[in-house]
This record gives structure tokens, C-alpha cells and sequence, in this order.
């Protein structure tokens, strides 16, 4: 399991080589599927270009919830593996935001527990965005995009 | 002692970060009287006592860290 | 878009890492979501160990299919980009059978062509597998797995 | 002339992988009756006309390619 937060950018790719690379051998043989989210900061989601943004987060609260998360998706699904990994501080356009993986025997599990921890860290994490844009503005995000339908 | 702390927007608007209170049973909502000189609380505010969600009527013991925020939005669009 | 067969072991973060680079930056800028399906071989999907599998395809056909559906997904969903690549030939446990892909502006519509992209690759492109087992005997999988309930 | 291709478990079952068929105007179902001395149609069998799948159905032509295959089982699990 790969939980947590990072304080820098990081290869949410080469991350997910070395999530599955930790596999055992007999968890790997029984890997089928696995279903993957990386969430990257966009430029373009305002009236106005952004040009960073800083991610707050309450420490100990924070990593406390995605640790929990990850074990409710364990508990729920057959999981082998699963990362949750969360960006906080200043952050910049292209770079990622949130890694949410899971990998299972069959891919109804695998697609059902990405999607788990991917709406429960976006609703139930404390993580708060602010925003700052090229045309000097800075504000806080204020609502989060609705779940998708099912 | 309890420790009350504020998070994002509301910090900002709350003007303090952390503030100590004298011990005391009481409740969330005592608390957020107490630390903001009985502000009117904003819509959908949010509490966590010892870094877990807690509704408003929860109890706060003596140690305990109180935490307000606003709705989170972490994660990705 | 990166779509079509691979005839030998290939690793898939890393053709993820290289989709996600060939995006233009205005692209790029737009991107807030990808979600990634990848499926692995199971050494342990029958009564018997599986020791490898033969992956048939109809040449020219199933390439056409895959194309089709691709292009399906990005007349559906608003999509940056696309990732639709499946194995074929000999494959041992533990190697990638296929990757599917979508990049996006949000969450919702990347989850859903990536869906999209998984299920009708299964259904309906020509692939057909011959699994040899430890006990010695060798048979062709005649049933999918059903698609997962949304 | 009708090219005629059997993939999988079919070709297998049917002990052959390519037949090459006289012109006609016809049908899948009478390019399949002719290709396999009428044999039963297996349940769930599928066919394609040059590269598409195609009802039993569907006409035939001169210089088509008509392929008869099992139901597909691609993909992961």
C-alpha cells in the first residue's frame, strides 16, 4: 500500500511501476486488473489562466483519513494493491494533484474501489484549494465538481 | 487546556490560526462561541475533534484539539 | 492517440508516461483527469496454474475495430487524449494484455471513455485466447467475464 | 471468388483455416453451408464480411473476404 502525502511534484507514472513492482509474486499472479485516476492541476479552470495553486491540508487529519480510506477499499474489495497518494503545498499547471489505484483479480473490483477512493479523498479529506491567476487574482475553491453519475 | 484551529478560508476570515482555550466539559459549539466571540457560524462549516469529523453537540474534554473549516476540496477536477 | 496491437511484453506506465508527454501544452493545460484500465495476465485463472496463453486475433479486423472504438470514445466524451493497446501471441502470467486510456478536462468523462474503451474492446474486438495449463492440458476460454455492474 | 477464414476454436472444429469459394451473389449463411458441407452452426457463432461483422443475413459478393469465428474473449478479466 502506498498512502500519503507529497510536498513535491512526483511521476505519478513511475509510481505506479514501482506500486506494482512491490507486489509478491503470488499477488501479482493473481492481479488480472487494475484501475488507475491521476488527477493533474489544470491551467485553464477559471475566467482566468491559473497560474499555481497552493493545497492546504490539516496534518495528522489529513494522512489519518487517506490511511483510512485505503483500508475501507481493502475491507470492501479483494484488493492486492492500492495507492492513494495526495500533492500538498504550491503547486503548478501539468502537475499532479491525486494518484488513486487499485488492483484486483477481475475489474469490476479494481474499477469499483478506484473510483471508492477517488470520490471519498475529494469529499471527505481536508484539503482546500487556493487559487492564484494570471491576472492577480487569488481565491479560495469554494465547491468541489459534483461526483460523477453512475 | 483546548487547542482550537482554524483552516483556509476560514482562517483568513476568522483572522487567527490557533487560539488555547481554558479547560472545561463542554461542546463543539460552545467551543466555536467561545474561540470567535460568538461568531455567526458560516453555512456548511465543519469540525473535527482529535482529527476526526465531530458534529456540533459532540463533547471536548480537556486536551482535546478542536479544528473549524470550510467544505473541503482537495482532489482533482 | 496510441492505439493498435503489440506482439511481444511491453510495459504500460511507461506507454502511459509517454501518451501523457506526447500531449501539445494547450492540451496539457486542459487536462485535469486521466483514468487507466490495465489488465494482466492471472496465473491462476482456471482449476490448473496457468503456464501461457495463445492471444488469436483476426489481422486487419481487430486493428480496425480498435481504431473504430477509439475514435467512438472521442466523438463521445470531450477527450485529450487516448490509449487503446492490446496484446496478442504467446503471453506469460504477469505480462500486460491491454491498456486503456482517457485524458480529459474532468473526471467524469475520463472514467466514462475509459469504460467505454475496456468493455467494448472485450465484447466486440476479435481477440481470442488459448490457455495452457501446468496439468498439461490446453483450452480456449470460451466465456467473458460478465461487465461489472455500474 | 469468396475468401473464406475460420479463427480460434472454429478453425479447430472445422479442421480447416482458408477456403477459397466460386463467385456467386449469395448470403453468409450460404457461403458458410457451402464452405462447411452444411454443418450445424455451432450457438453464438459470429461472422464478419471483409472485416465487418455481418448478419447470416447479409449479402455476399464477388472478391469478399467472409470470416466465422467463435464469441470473442479479449481483454482482461
Amino acid at each position: 500500500m502506498i498512502v500519503g502525502l507529497r510536498a513535491a511534484p512526483f511521476a505519478p507514472w513511475s509510481l505506479l511501476a514501482e506500486a506494482e513492482q512491490a507486489l509478491s509474486p503470488a499477488d501479482r499472479d493473481g492481479c488480472g486488473a487494475s484501475s488507475v485516476f491521476v488527477g493533474t492541476m489544470r491551467a485553464d479552470s477559471g475566467p482566468a489562466q491559473v497560474l499555481r495553486m497552493h493545497l492546504e491540508h490539516y496534518p495528522g487529519m489529513t494522512e489519518r483519513m487517506l490511511a483510512r480510506m485505503a483500508d475501507a477499499a481493502c475491507s470492501r474489495w479483494p484488493l492486492r494493491q492500492v495507492v492513494l497518494v495526495h500533492r500538498v503545498g504550491w503547486v503548478a499547471p501539468g502537475e499532479t494533484l491525486v494518484v488513486a489505484a487499485a488492483w484486483s483479480a477481475h475489474r469490476a473490483e479494481a474499477f469499483a474501489a478506484c473510483r471508492y477512493l477517488v470520490e471519498t479523498a475529494k469529499h471527505q479529506a481536508p484539503f482546500w484549494k487556493r487559487e492564484c491567476r494570471a491576472d492577480g487574482t487569488s481565491s479560495w475553491v469554494t465547491a468541489n465538481t459534483p461526483a460523477p453519475a453512475e | 487546556m483546548i487547542t482550537v484551529r482554524f483552516f483556509a478560508s476560514l482562517r483568513e476570515r476568522m483572522g487567527q490560526e490557533m487560539r488555547l482555550l481554558p479547560a472545561g466539559p463542554c461542546t463543539v459549539r460552545e467551543v466555536w462561541d467561545l474561540a470567535t466571540d460568538q461568531a455567526q457560524p458560516p453555512t456548511h462549516l465543519l469540525a473535527a475533534v482529535n482529527l476526526e469529523y465531530a458534529d456540533f453537540d459532540a463533547p471536548v474534554a480537556d486536551g482535546d484539539e478542536v479544528a473549524f473549516f470550510p467544505p473541503v476540496t482537495g482532489g482533482a477536477a
